[in-house]
């Protein structure tokens, strides 16, 4: 990165401001970027990176402020200016077609076509994806329909789309949030190629670790400011956070462990479920937090849902407090098991419905034991769990679509406290969550183990997971292979366990495709 | 989003939902108003009385499939089962008592509703095609067992369920306020209410959340069921006769009223209320273009541009709130 | 779709398949005539019109959308065609006129759904008024008559035995094929209703390809047109009123979804040409005409239950 | 174990094919066969027809295989069940079309299949017919009216309920009641609105128009079914009106001998049904047969509605002889 980036940034926004009616999402925003080059992008969410790198990328229209393209002023109106100017963008939210297959989704709008313009020249097509995957070491069939893809290779292919487009800008907005270990290492290889050859790459993650891994500038945003630059050398993770959330943070996300567990509150007899996972014994005592590691596709979120019973099962036991759990979700839920699940968005919320709505309806049963709802009893409940979790919302009725990540997920959590659960299932639940809200969450988890819950902690956040965690189970093809007690919990032990000859292992099977968002 | 933001955008929903309904009731009020000055016999207590037993039947039809739209669903059959429930009761009045009858239009009612539920919680049939292929089912029965014939001439208790008034108001308008306040109850101040919204809004997440959304999904199918058989009652009384055909014109109508009133077919959102506003407004447009006698070849086309006009107005106003 | 692809799909073979083999079984046992040629070819015509508004609603259910004003557009359009023709106008122009009306229809359904945001089901519910009364006001409610022989002639032309109506169905579904899965327009109708953001995102006008696939709604019930007034040798304002519900009908058993652009049109062919057989079939049987109503519904309902039986037993495995 | 699941679906789909043939197998006898084509199956009028045409069957020991279109009053659906009947090859066709003019080339099909066919209630527009049976819409609309008037001494305020947009009969029963009443200059007609034949329709119809108009003194009903919903409106509202209707139905009759509806005009559906039948099967074993049968279109009122007071299942055809001759007597397009 020495030579390259002493010559006229590749890439520049001078002055750049968005107002959206109520927001100032962007204001006066300066950002540039080098050739071959690495500028990691901070900032909590809604710090306005996102609409930052929308503007980039021409999908809004900046109030004020200019765009230099190597030194030279230029307009992009519109996504097509923004492509002509070699500029490609990997969403965090997947933008992906299901029933398209990889080739199409990784050509779309861009289809290469023959003599005839509106016609598809297929067999190029599909070479030329099967060059952009192999670039990322997948070997997929370019012909399989993305839907039937599990979550980490659908963000595999999202990258080889934009890759595919031989940008010179490449945008990667949270890139790595649904990757394993394996694959993130082979990412980070990749973009080290793309900066020998040139390329500059804006990178947004909520993963301090690889800022220092990769970046080679770091700018933090704040409210649509621009806060800070810095480099890696001279700046700390600490400072970082503390530009980001402008106060300072407590990111010790575990205080006090526990000392000595109480009974037993979920044990699991050599299950099997409807996904073929299998446990042959895992049990969570009260006021453990147990943690449950594995490689992307090992199987964890589906023995989360076996457990639960939201997926059925073929043969086993599961035993809350003693008792059977079996009837499915609602069992469960009567029983108090919570599960906080893996995609927020499409199985955690009601996007269209109001924060009120949201935080009771796991615990309506259990709060109007007469089944007739009373609204003074409703805002009351809801006024003390908004406050409790300190959920950031202008009213209760606010619907949640509005609310930020982790504000969305503390009303998927309030469920659970409201529906009076004593064992809680978290199925990643820092991911797309900033460095603030993350804090707040494991807290929160904290409070529940303290306050004689049990909880199931599924996350591929290694380094959380060791900081949080009591014990852990560890996964390897559907099955749990280990289990660590707190003496011997670290990344190294849980990696050892999970991925013994990981070059098969590291790539899902099909069939988890809940990562394609409507 | 930052707060500021989310404030804004609350105001503009909450706002957006409400100016939805607000501007619902004005069209309504429009075309009232339109109509009072085109023609002196429209603004008569006869008249509004008249408009108002006539878009109960719609209610009555439509108030069920409210709820069934509210989880996302559909049910196409209300029509056909009107049909058949009304065929079934009027043989049973004939066949001696007038209870009976009751009894058994409702039952019919009620039994089609919960096969519709029943397909589509436990054969997992999309609503749709559940219902549209129930339509058919429920028609060839019908045609099977009236064979072309007409039942009619029922006692007059009987007909003052349709036909009767009672302190000047007319008996249906009693049933609609009555299932209406049932219905608002239903869906405001029992969690079941609050349940099938959030069916409605995303069933996987209900599912997780414990609410036993199958239960609930044949819950509603049977209301919107049991709600055609009273409305099927209705009918007859009113009509004092059953034909195979009684109920076929009913289905479109009922929907319109429906999405009219601003229940999104995806669920979630809507209201009973809503639903009522949007019966009045089509029984309006009808009497209006009786009352000014509207070539009968233009009718549908009025009724098509009004209908698009109404959702129109609703949505630009959901647009602009940004909900 | 490349053979492989292809291949997955048809382990995935939606129950209406299994279904028009057990029909197709069971009548050409039951019923004397069922399996001749001439019954055959009575299948065929019967269900090419089905088939022409079941192939652009099969496009339209993929961008998670509806039209049920196909049948009131196809007789606006007929009895467009038949005044023209009445009026001595050739038949060339004139059949350019009817798709033109069909297309203007399907223009409007379009701008309702996309530009204003007035969802499918409402839109369409209310164009539909408007083409059937339009098309009430034009003729009085009457048959328009008179249309000279060359439009009937032509539709009772035949070549190597295929009725002129299955051969335009034929030609119809190969363009259809081939747009939806060789052409950008194909891909793009995937992408509307699978992810329509991502579409706009990569620079393309989404707008514009969703207003055309309901301006190929319309476009094909005027094609249509052709085919029911040179069956009719008239032109009826209301003949074609409900087509539109045996279409989605067709389109959903044939195994395509309302959600996240689901589609497949082959089958769409084999949704039309079930419904095709059962009617005809029972015809042939001479079932009591109730009896054939109910089995309608009874044959969607069944289809659909193979499929859902199909796919638990899929994941259960 | 899936491919089990298919098989045994299979399986059923065929038994019930089985069974449905069973159920049809009943009336399956040798011998000659005719097939009568219907307008729907909810009209009563249609089903006194079918009923009629049933009898004479059975009388002359002939098969009759009826097709009714799945949805009323398709066009398409009675196409499609002309060229299956064709298949099934009936040694002759009574044929009612569902719009007299795009039932043409049906006809034509039929025709050049060589299968007699007799044309029943609706004059067809075209095509070779053996004979036609049946009345004038016309003058059912216009006897109907001119009672009506008669009945109001030729003053007052009237109003029509048409029926169905498209339908034939309802544009000719229209004009016959148009007819009558230019005839009668003491007679305003303030209304003309569509009842769809439905009792409904016509019932809310009627309800706003009593709003619109002080004063009713005559409804002229396209059929009887909304002259029965009109009675049921003036009924609600405590209004006084005349009210006629067409097709002298079963329940019109009660209506009349009740005094609730002034009269009715009757094409005699059972009896259309029995002569249609009969001239086909005469035309099969080559007995004469007249080219036309036009049926009288008497107005049946609480003087003459005797006949008619019988369920049709009750009633049975009478001789050929017995109409030939009355038919020969009566005056066509008589009054």
């Amino acid at each position: 990165m020495t030579e390259t980036a002493r010559t006229a940034p590749l890439v520049e926004m001078r002055g750049v401001s968005k107002t959206f009616p109520g927001v100032r999402a962007l204001d006066d925003v300066s950002f540039a970027v080098d050739a071959g080059e690495v500028h990691m992008l901070l900032g909590q969410n809604g710090a306005g990176k996102s609409t930052l790198i929308k503007v980039l990328y021409g999908a809004h229209h900046p109030d004020s402020g200019e765009f230099l393209f190597s030194g030279r002023p230029v307009r992009i109106h519109s996504t097509a200016d923004a492509r002509r100017l070699g500029i490609a963008v990997i969403f965090q939210e997947f933008s992906l077609v299901p029933y398209l297959d990889i080739a199409q989704n990784v050509f779309l709008g861009r289809e290469p076509h023959g003599r005839i313009p509106g016609i598809v020249d297929a067999t190029r097509m599909h070479a030329e994806a099967r060059r952009a995957l192999d670039l990322l070491g997948l070997d997929l069939d370019t012909h399989t329909p993305v839907h039937e893809l599990g979550v980490a290779q659908q963000q595999m292919v999202e990258i080889a789309k934009a890759l595919s487009q031989n940008a010179r800008i490449l945008v990667m907005d949270e890139p790595t949030a649904a990757l394993s270990e394996h694959e993130i290492g082979r990412l980070f290889e990749l973009i080290r190629a793309l900066k020998r050859d040139g390329i500059a790459i804006i990178y947004i993650s909520h993963r301090l670790r690889e800022v220092f891994e990769i970046g080679d500038r770091i700018t933090v945003l704040r409210d649509g400011r621009k806060v800070a630059s810095r480099r890696p050398s001279d700046t700390s993770m600490d400072e970082l956070v503390t530009l980001m959330v402008g106060r300072e943070v407590d990111t010790t996300y575990r205080h006090g462990f526990c000392a000595q567990p109480g009974e037993v509150v979920l044990d699991v007899e050599d299950l099997r479920g409807r996904s073929g996972v299998r446990a042959a014994h895992l049990d969570v005592r009260a006021g453990e937090i147990v943690g449950l590691a594995g490689l992307v596709g090992a199987g964890r979120t589906e023995l989360a849902r076996a457990i639960f019973g939201a997926d059925g099962l073929v043969q086993g036991r599961v035993r809350l407090g003693g008792r059977p759990l079996a009837g499915g979700p609602s069992a469960s839920v009567g029983a108090g098991v919570g599960l906080v699940p893996e995609n927020r968005k499409d199985e955690g919320l009601a996007l269209i419905r109001s924060v009120q709505d949201n935080l009771l309806v796991a615990g309506l049963p259990r709060l109007f034991p007469s089944r007739w709802y009373r609204f003074g009893i409703a805002s009351r409940a809801v006024a003390e769990l908004i406050s409790r979790l300190r959920v950031v919302t202008p009213s209760p009725a606010q619907p949640a679509k509005f609310l930020s990540g982790g504000n969305q997920q503390k009303v998927v959590i309030g469920k659970w406290l409201n529906a009076g659960s004593r064992f809680f299932i978290f199925d990643e639940p820092t991911r797309g969550i900033d460095v603030g809200s993350k804090a707040e969450i494991y807290r929160l988890i904290e409070q529940l183990v303290t306050g004689g819950a049990g909880v199931l902690l599924v996350t591929s956040e290694l380094p959380e997971l060791v900081a949080v965690c009591d014990r852990a189970y560890v996964m390897r093809d559907k099955a749990i292979v280990g289990e660590l007690r707190r003496a011997d919990l670290t990344e190294e032990n849980i990696l050892r366990l999970a991925m013994h000859h990981a070059g098969e292992h590291a790539v899902p099977e099909a069939g988890t495709a809940r990562g394609v968002s409507r | 989003m930052s707060t500021a933001a989310a404030q804004m955008a609350r105001r503009r929903v909450l706002s957006g939902e409400l100016a939805g309904f607000m501007y619902r009731v004005a069209g309504v009020v429009l075309v009232c108003v339109g109509l009072s000055l085109a023609t002196d016999a429209f603004l008569t207590v006869s008249n509004l009385l008249n408009v108002l037993r006539q878009a109960s039947l719609i209610f009555l039809v439509a108030s069920g499939v409210t709820l069934v739209v509210l989880t996302a669903g559909l049910d196409l059959s209300v029509g056909a089962n009107v049909g058949l429930s009304a065929c079934l009761a009027a043989a049973a009045i004939k066949s001696g008592a007038v209870e009976l009858g009751i009894v058994t239009g409702l039952a019919s009612g009620t039994g089609i509703g919960l096969l519709n539920g029943l397909m589509v919680t436990r054969l997992r049939v999309p609503p749709f095609i559940a219902t549209y292929g129930m339509l058919w089912v429920v028609h060839g029965i019908t045609y099977w067992y009236m064979d072309g014939q007409t039942i009619y001439d029922f006692p007059e208790r009987f007909r003052a369920l349709g036909s009767g008034y009672l302190l000047g108001v007319p008996i249906p308008v009693y049933l609609m306020t009555a299932c209406l306040a049932a219905g608002g109850v239903f869906t405001r101040y029992t969690i079941w209410g609050h349940q099938i919204y959030a069916i409605g809004a995303n069933p996987e997440a209900a599912r997780l959340s414990g609410v036993p959304v199958r239960m609930r999904l044949n819950l509603v199918y049977t209301l919107s069921g049991a709600m055609a058989g009273l409305a099927s009652i209705v009918y007859l009384a009113r009509l004092n006769s059953a034909e195979a055909d009684i109920g076929e014109p009913l289905m479109l109508p009922a929907i319109a009223a429906i999405l009219i009133g601003g229940t999104s077919l995806f669920g979630g959102i809507g209201s009973l209320s809503g639903t009522l506003v949007g019966a009045i407004l089509l029984t309006l447009v009808l009497n209006g273009m009786n009352l000014l006698t509207v070539g009968a070849n233009w009718q549908p086309l009025v009724t098509g541009v009004i209908v698009l006009l109404a959702v129109w107005i609703d949505v630009a106003t959901r647009r602009r709130a940004g909900g | 779709m490349t053979p492989k692809s292809l291949l997955a799909r048809a382990t995935a073979v939606p129950g209406v398949a299994y279904l028009l083999v057990a029909l197709i079984v069971a009548f050409s046992i039951l019923g004397p005539g069922f399996a001749s040629a001439p019954n055959l070819r009575n299948i065929g015509v019967q269900s090419s019109i089905l088939l022409l508004l079941a192939l652009p609603m099969t496009f339209i259910i993929m961008s998670e959308g509806l039209d049920l004003s196909m049948g009131a557009v196809l007789g606006l359009a007929g009895v467009t065609l038949a005044s023209l023709l009445a009026g001595g106008v050739a038949l060339a122009p004139a059949a350019v006129a009817a798709s033109g009306v069909g297309l203007v229809f399907g223009v409007i359904n379009g701008l309702l759904v996309v530009r204003l945001g007035i969802p499918p089901f409402v839109s369409t519910l209310g164009t539909l008024g408007v083409a059937q009364g339009a098309a009430l006001v034009a003729t009085d409610g009457q048959s328009v008559v008179g249309i000279g022989p060359t439009l009937p002639s032509l539709y009772a032309s035949a070549w190597m035995g295929l009725p002129f109506s299955v051969l335009v169905a034929v030609a119809v579904y190969l363009i259809f094929h081939a747009v939806l899965y060789k052409t950008r327009f194909g891909t793009y109708v995937f992408a509307i209703g699978g992810n329509r953001e991502s579409l706009t995102l990569a620079g393309v006008h989404t707008d514009l390809y969703h207003i055309g696939i309901y301006a190929l709604g319309g476009l094909m019930a005027g094609v249509a047109a052709l085919l029911l007034t040179g069956r009719m040798n008239a032109g009826h304002p209301t003949a074609a009123l409900g087509m539109e519900f045996d279409a989605i009908a067709a389109v959903i058993v044939g195994g395509t979804s309302f959600e996240r652009g689901n589609g497949w049109l082959p089958g769409t062919l084999l949704g039309v040409l079930t419904v095709g057989v059962l009617r005809n079939g029972l015809n042939v049987v001479a079932v009591s005409s109730s009896l054939q109503v109910a089995s309608i519904g009874a044959l969607v309902i069944v289809a659909l239950v193979i499929d859902s039986v199909r796919t638990s037993w899929r994941e259960r495995t | 174990m899936g491919h089990g699941r298919f098989g045994r679906l299979a399986f059923l789909t065929v038994t019930a094919g089985v069974l449905v043939s069973c159920a049809q197998a009943r009336d399956g006898a040798d011998g000659e066969q005719i097939a009568l084509f219907t307008k729907n199956q909810t009209n009563p009028y249609f089903q006194s027809i079918r009923l009629g045409a049933d009898d004479a069957a059975r009388q002359m020991g002939v098969e009759i295989v009826h097709y009714v279109p799945t949805r009323p009053d398709s066009i398409p659906d009675q196409m499609s069940q002309i060229e299956d009947a064709i298949i099934k090859r009936p040694d002759a066709v009574v044929f009612i079309p569902v719009d007299f003019q795009a039932m043409v080339p049906g006809v034509g099909q039929m025709n050049a299949a060589g299968i007699p066919v007799v044309n029943l209630t609706d004059r067809a527009a075209g095509g070779d017919f053996v004979s036609w049976v049946g009345c004038d819409d016309r003058t059912l609309g216009l006897n109907a009216g001119r009672y009506l008037l008669e009945r109001m001494n030729g003053r007052g305020n009237v109003i029509i309920l048409e029926g169905v947009g498209g339908s034939a009969n309802s544009k000719a029963r229209v004009g016959g009641f148009l007819q009558a009443i230019e005839e009668a200059p003491g007679v305003t007609l303030v209304a003309s609105q569509p009842g769809n034949f439905q009792r409904l329709q016509a019932l809310q119809v009627t309800e706003n128009l009593l709003q619109a108009y002080p004063e009713i003194d005559g409804v002229m009903a396209a059929n009887d079914s909304m002259a029965l919903g009109a009675i049921e409106a003036l009924d609600a509202a405590n209004r006084q009106a005349l009210v006629v209707g067409i097709n002298g139905t079963k329940e019109a009759v009660d209506a009349i001998k009740a005094g609730k509806l002034v009269a009715s005009t009757d094409c005699n559906g059972f009896v259309q049904g029995c002569i249609g039948a009969m001239v086909a099967i005469r035309h099969i074993r080559d007995l004469p047969v007249p080219a036309e049968f036009q049926f009288p279109q008497p107005v049946i009122d609480s003087t003459n509605y005797g006949d008619l007071d019988l369920p049709d299942e009750q009633r049975s055809c009478p001789s050929w002889e017995s109409v030939a001759g009355s038919l020969a007597t009566s005056p066509a397009g008589g009054g």
